[in-house]
């Protein structure tokens, strides 16, 4: 065999390709139904949101919210008359995929991308648009090193330090004093743990114990059975509205009277459905409530209710706040200068937020962060 | 605590069992490993969620429903595409890759028509329970329990004791004897599956009303498990199967409730790899010999 | 028809080759070098190894295994924490993954190659999974679930592979490489030796084979070869998490070996390549929501249809050497 | 008396409860063709197995060119120079008969993987002599024609001859056929006995296992008789054919 039988990239391969390769210029893609035709001086925004895989739930939030705001935006007149369209691009929450069309975006002249939804693809793709000088603005990536990478990169979620900080002064003042840390196995949820034991343990408060789980973890009896024999005041839980909803229903099962609390991202509409009233009481550190006293919320809820017949929770507040922070920046700088654009959001003193005028630190929201709580089965505000 | 955690143990091993049985069924008559299994589990609990919360029929029959209709679609998928690799000599591996397939799509058709997020399974026992001193008793916890006990004494009964179940051991044993014998073997193994399936969409149901809550990834998390407690209990031997899972289950549960949750698994898979090193048969499996 | 096709084939087997090589060369040119298009090419590439590496394993020994992806991830974590950990860089990150994946595929095959093919299969399945499971809770060496982020890119003696372009011909030299490696050891001693043990062992042990130490040599091979794929892939993406080298990843690889053709090396790259480009192909069609319904039932009506796989039980240099003997007239027509 | 190429003693075989083979003493001459006779499941093709080390005999010693070979895996045992076909034909399907020839030969090469990967002179000296040799032993047995055809797909009697030409690949000392005319007819019984014939002309000893009477009687220098696994005659043709517990074990007792 003198010769090598290197039969590498065969010819339906570079045909297929090509032939995909000649309609990709960056169509748009099919999301829900809302295929905007991208005319010539339209502004162009990129979405990647996990419009398919397990956190297709939150992809179809941001879609609806990201879509609301530009319709508001545009019918008030857009910038200077051109409208803002957008082009949603499905991760399917894993950090390949991510990869796979963040290169797409960073080709499609964009003024900027809101998403993705988690931490993990936000750290794969941040380099990529720090390089291009395009704002990657993530939905609920809170974890720390995410806005840290570059310019580009800004979230719309309180870092985790922050949101236990303020968990553990809440829990103390209310007078708790016994508390279990149940925490989802990654990369957010380690640091979401670390901060609650080092803010909880410098009160002087007990951190009876504290057990991570995996994603798909659906059995918790054997943990429950522990924290309701150890006399726990609190369970407190960093987790996706899934895990959130077999914890509750199976500390309730096992006969735990005492309060559950979660981190922002498990506030959604299922765990009313689902567990019924044995949500009543449940808590969340959210940076969201549907019946916050600011002019700006109310008018959010309501247009949100009326064009989507639900009310919305914190991943469509948050998507709808990043497009909304988008919205200024271009309306300030304009469209062109996209590094000028990633760095004033990067870094904005003063940015009209539906909460009010906040600042942004180093892309990272200083935003209030309000204590949602399930009521006779509606989420209000608890404090 | 010891009781409680003793009860928790037995529901998620008996929940395990239920996975498993239906799985080495098939694989004991067939040496195929369905990866169908999956689907047909969270296919079997969306059917029984439809007929029974949405369209509030009563619990048993919209159970019977659910599973009659998964079993049909277990055994059309044997008809429809095992039948023929099989009559055209193609390998297991065709076989399982085709199982593969029908399972990838089942899934993600379910994904497409009710969408990935979670759903409510209401308890049919509406949530009454048993309370000890120490320990609580659900309903469902009862239920589950005891259907894990009926299913394996139902398929010990069929495979060790009636005409079908000689039928799936001579072919189990030897497909080509089998047939010369007179055995309709397309038959029983359509049987097979169709009882195999039948299990698996017992057990999603089971374990959803337990959860009180389904979603399209609830098998992610059953579908190791069930392969560890097959091949704990040995592989393709039905007490083996509930053996499996029943150690599976208190093992996790006692883990976790003493050690702590991260380490279950590994605890799980720890155990695993002691018995496949020394007997890799199985506790119950049988040592084939190699003859010439 | 389709005889006189793969004869026509077999012979100008040298020049469809080059041909391919030559396209494959050319790609990025002929597609514009749009980004998201090499990409795919990238990870087609990616895969092709992985498959090229599978169909050694279980195209040649016969060994079905549902558990491959665990080199492909131990591949990813050796070149990531050297990376990440003591700043090393290609080649040495590829050398070490291929070693550890290597020394892991050994693991395997010790602990398990006296099973028979009915426990073999679900054993390869548990492996994968306590691979996941260790990488998860090592939380000292792999980060644990944290991952490992921003892996520096491939750096070859100071030329860095920073665009999709310069990565894909990378990774079409580490294709090349693994075809070379697989095409000379299965057409030498070693390979007829595997081979013989694939068809039947005590036949094999009888011609003074020793089937286990083979069986452990194409292990230990295939598993180095995935441990280059993880490699590449580690460099190129940047970020490595432990769940995006479980079971599906697994079957994805397998099914790409099936559906390409098993005990073929062409079969195997062109599985990959087919598997990688069809998702983006429906992607780009819109029909984003069925992508995965539709490779489900892709992959059961193949099997169907061509159980051994589209290229399957094709060998060409066989069919040029039995074509030869036609033209020379010697034996009678010999049902190929 | 000419050096023993291959002895048992005293070798056992058995299986849970069953006694296989039970307590067999035999010797192969070099240069000589010894038979292994007896009725169906006298014991004939586990004793095969006990030599060719695929069983360990329960008790018992194997001794090849006076070394001890008991227990010893298969591939040492051949390597040794012993080369077998088998009673149901194993040749490799997805390999040409040249192919397969080739393997037969594997003990006697030892490139491995560097040398093909690096296609070292090592490796292309021995790739050039294994085809050599096996194109002269498909000469020898008149497959040369079908060097490329896939071993599986040869008629029946060309597979047999095919497994002995694999067997015969290895330049054995010793040559065991199990039962090589088995399905065959008159005529290729006959040619089939030539041929082993010429085979003892070269120097090879051979052991052999078989049915055919007409095979036996007329080529085997020695033959042992195995009923129900216990040796129940040895001898040359002409004893073994007078032998009354012979004629019983075959023909039944007397009427």
């Amino acid at each position: 065999m003198k010769k090598i039988l290197a039969a590498i990239l065969i010819a339906a391969m570079i045909l297929s390709l090509a032939a995909c390769g000649g309609n990709s210029t960056p169509s748009t893609t099919k999301a829900d139904g809302t295929t905007q035709a991208a005319s010539k001086d339209d502004i162009k925004l990129a979405s990647i949101a996990p419009i398919t895989g397990n956190l297709a739930q939150h992809g179809v939030s941001i879609q609806n919210a990201v879509n609301l705001r530009l319709k508001q935006y545009n019918e008030a007149g857009g910038y200077q008359g051109r409208k803002v369209v957008v082009d949603f691009y499905d991760d399917q929450g894993t950090a390949a995929e991510a990869v796979n069309v963040a290169n797409k975006i960073v080709d499609g002249n964009y003024i900027a991308c809101v998403g993705p939804y988690t931490s993990a693809c936000g750290l794969a793709i941040g380099s990529l648009f720090g390089e291009e000088n395009i704002t990657l603005y993530a939905v609920s990536a809170s974890h720390e090193d995410f806005a840290k990478q570059n310019d580009m990169c800004t979230t719309q979620c309180a870092p985790q330090s922050r949101s236990r900080e303020f968990e553990c002064d809440w829990l103390w003042d209310e007078g708790y004093r016994k508390v279990a840390y149940l925490y989802l196995n990654d990369d957010t949820g380690n640091a979401a743990q670390n901060w609650f034991s080092k803010f909880w343990t410098a009160k002087g408060g007990e951190l009876v114990l504290s057990e991570s789980f995996l994603a798909d973890q659906k059995d918790f009896s054997a943990v429950m059975t522990k924290i309701v024999s150890s006399g726990v005041e609190v369970i407190s839980s960093y987790a996706n509205y899934a895990s959130a909803i077999t914890i509750i229903q199976q500390a309730r099962d096992l006969g735990y009277k005492g309060l559950i609390v979660f981190g922002g991202n498990a506030q959604q509409q299922e765990v009313i459905d689902v567990c019924g009233e044995a949500a009543e009481g449940v808590k969340f550190i959210s940076q969201f409530s549907n019946d916050y006293p600011t002019e700006g919320v109310k008018a959010f809820v309501e247009s949100y209710e009326k064009e989507y017949g639900r009310k919305p929770t914190q991943v469509d507040y948050q998507a709808y706040e990043a497009t909304n922070h988008i919205l200024q920046v271009l309306d300030e700088l304009g469209p062109d200068d996209t590094k000028a654009i990633g760095e004033k959001i990067h870094n904005n003193p003063k940015s009209h937020s539906l909460y009010g005028d906040y600042p942004y630190v180093n892309g990272v929201p200083q935003f209030p962060l309000p204590i949602v709580q399930i009521k006779d089965g509606v989420y209000c505000t608890y404090k | 605590m010891l009781l409680q955690q003793l009860i928790n143990g037995i529901t998620l091993g008996a929940t395990y069992a239920l996975a498993t049985v239906g799985f080495s069924l098939v694989y004991g008559v067939l040496e195929l490993a369905n990866f169908a299994n999956g689907a047909f589990y969270i296919l079997g609990a969306y059917f029984a969620m439809v007929l029974y919360a949405s369209m509030g029929m009563n619990f048993a029959v919209s159970l019977a429903l659910a599973l009659a209709g998964t079993g049909i679609l277990g055994a059309a998928m044997d008809a429809g595409l095992l039948r023929p690799i099989r009559s055209k000599g193609g390998t297991r591996t065709s076989m399982m890759i085709s199982t593969l397939g029908v399972g990838t799509a089942i899934t993600n058709l379910i994904i497409v028509l009710f969408g990935s997020e979670t759903k409510r399974f209401p308890d049919a026992f509406g949530g009454k329970r048993l309370e000890f001193a120490s320990a609580v008793v659900t309903y469902k916890q009862l239920f589950t329990i005891l259907l894990c006990i009926v299913v394996m004494v139902v398929l010990s009964i069929l495979v060790y004791r009636t005409k079908l179940g000689r039928a799936m051991r001579a072919i189990s044993q030897n497909p080509v004897a089998a047939r010369l014998m007179g055995i309709d073997t397309n038959t029983v193994i359509l049987l097979t599956f169709f009882i195999g399936t039948m299990c698996a969409a017992l057990s999603g149901t089971v374990v959803s009303m337990y959860l009180g809550s389904l979603d399209t990834t609830m098998y992610s998390s059953v579908n190791i498990k069930m392969f560890a407690s097959a091949i704990l209990g040995g592989v393709g031997s039905l007490p083996g199967a509930v053996l499996g899972g029943m150690i599976l289950g208190m093992l996790e549960t006692f883990v976790s409730g003493y050690i702590s949750t991260a380490y279950k698994d590994v605890f799980s898979f720890a155990i695993l790899i002691l018995v496949l090193l020394f007997r890799p048969a199985g506790l119950l499996g049988q040592r084939t010999i190699k003859k010439v | 028809m389709i005889r006189k096709l793969i004869s026509l084939w077999a012979k100008y087997e040298k020049w469809v080759t080059l041909v391919l090589v030559a396209l494959a060369v050319l790609f990025p040119v002929i597609s514009g070098f749009n980004r998201y298009v090499v990409n795919i090419g990238v990870m087609a590439g990616i895969y092709a190894i992985l498959t090229l590496s599978l169909n050694m394993m279980t195209g040649y020994t016969g060994v079905v295994t549902l558990g491959h992806a665990a080199f492909y991830g131990l591949g990813a974590y050796a070149a990531g924490i050297l990376n990440w950990r003591l700043g090393l860089n290609v080649p040495l990150t590829f050398i070490a993954a291929m070693v550890v994946s290597g020394l892991f595929g050994l693991l395997l095959g010790l602990t398990t190659l006296q099973l028979s093919g009915r426990y073999l299969t679900i054993v390869t399945l548990s492996f994968c999974e306590i691979i996941r499971i260790l990488l998860i809770n090592l939380e000292w060496l792999t980060r644990g679930p944290l991952g490992i982020t921003n892996i520096k890119k491939a750096n070859l003696f100071g030329f860095v592979f920073n665009t999709a372009t310069k990565n894909y011909y990378l990774v079409l030299a580490m294709v090349l490489l693994s075809v070379f490696i697989v095409h000379r050891v299965m057409n030498s001693r070693t390979g007829r030796a595997i081979i013989a043990l694939k068809n039947d062992e005590t036949a094999a042990s009888s011609m003074s084979v020793n089937v286990f130490a083979y069986k452990l040599r194409a292990f230990c091979i295939s598993s180095a070869i995935a441990g280059l794929a993880g490699a590449l892939y580690a460099h190129y993406i940047g970020y490595i998490d432990p769940n995006s080298f479980g079971f599906t990843q697994s079957i994805q690889i397998l099914s790409m070996g099936i559906l390409g053709g098993l005990g073929n090396i062409f079969g195997s790259i062109f599985g990959a390549v087919s598997l990688s480009v069809l998702p983006e192909l429906l992607r780009s069609i819109g029909l984003e929501d069925f992508r995965q319904v539709i490779y489900g039932v892709l992959l059961a009506l193949l099997v169907l249809i061509r159980p051994m796989g589209i290229f399957g039980k094709i060998n060409l240099r066989h069919r040029r050497l039995q074509d030869s003997l036609q033209l020379a007239g010697e034996g009678e027509e010999a049902e190929a | 008396m000419s050096e023993i190429v291959l002895s048992g003693k005293g070798v056992t075989q058995r299986f849970g409860g069953l006694t296989a083979v039970q307590d067999v003493t035999f010797e192969v001459p070099k240069g000589e063709i010894v038979s292994i006779i007896g009725p169906n499941g006298a014991g004939k093709s586990t004793l095969f197995n006990c030599v060719t080390g695929i069983y360990t005999p329960t008790e018992g010693q194997i001794f090849f060119l006076g070394q001890e070979i008991t227990g010893k895996k298969v591939h040492e045992i051949s390597a040794l120079g012993i080369g077998r076909t088998f009673q149901n034909i194993r040749l490799f399907s997805e390999m040409t008969a040249l192919e397969n020839v080739i393997v037969g030969s594997h003990a006697k090469a030892k490139s491995g993987i560097a040398d093909a990967l690096l296609h070292t002179p090592r490796y292309r000296r021995e790739e050039e002599e294994a085809v050599k040799k096996a194109e002269e032993i498909l000469k020898l047995t008149g497959l040369y024609e079908y060097r490329y055809h896939y071993a599986t797909a040869l008629s029946y009697g060309l597979q047999r001859r095919l497994e002995i030409a694999r067997a015969l690949a290895s330049d054995p000392v010793l040559l065991l056929l199990d039962e090589p005319a088995a399905g065959m007819n008159e005529q290729e019984t006959h040619s089939l006995t030539e041929f082993i014939r010429e085979l003892k002309g070269m120097g090879y000893t051979i052991l052999l296992i078989e049915h055919d009477m007409k095979l036996i009687m007329n080529i085997s220098d020695y033959i042992y008789v195995l009923d129900r696994g216990i040796p129940i005659a040895e001898g040359t043709a002409d004893e073994v054919r007078q032998n009354p517990l012979v004629i019983e074990a075959y023909l039944g007792k007397e009427a």
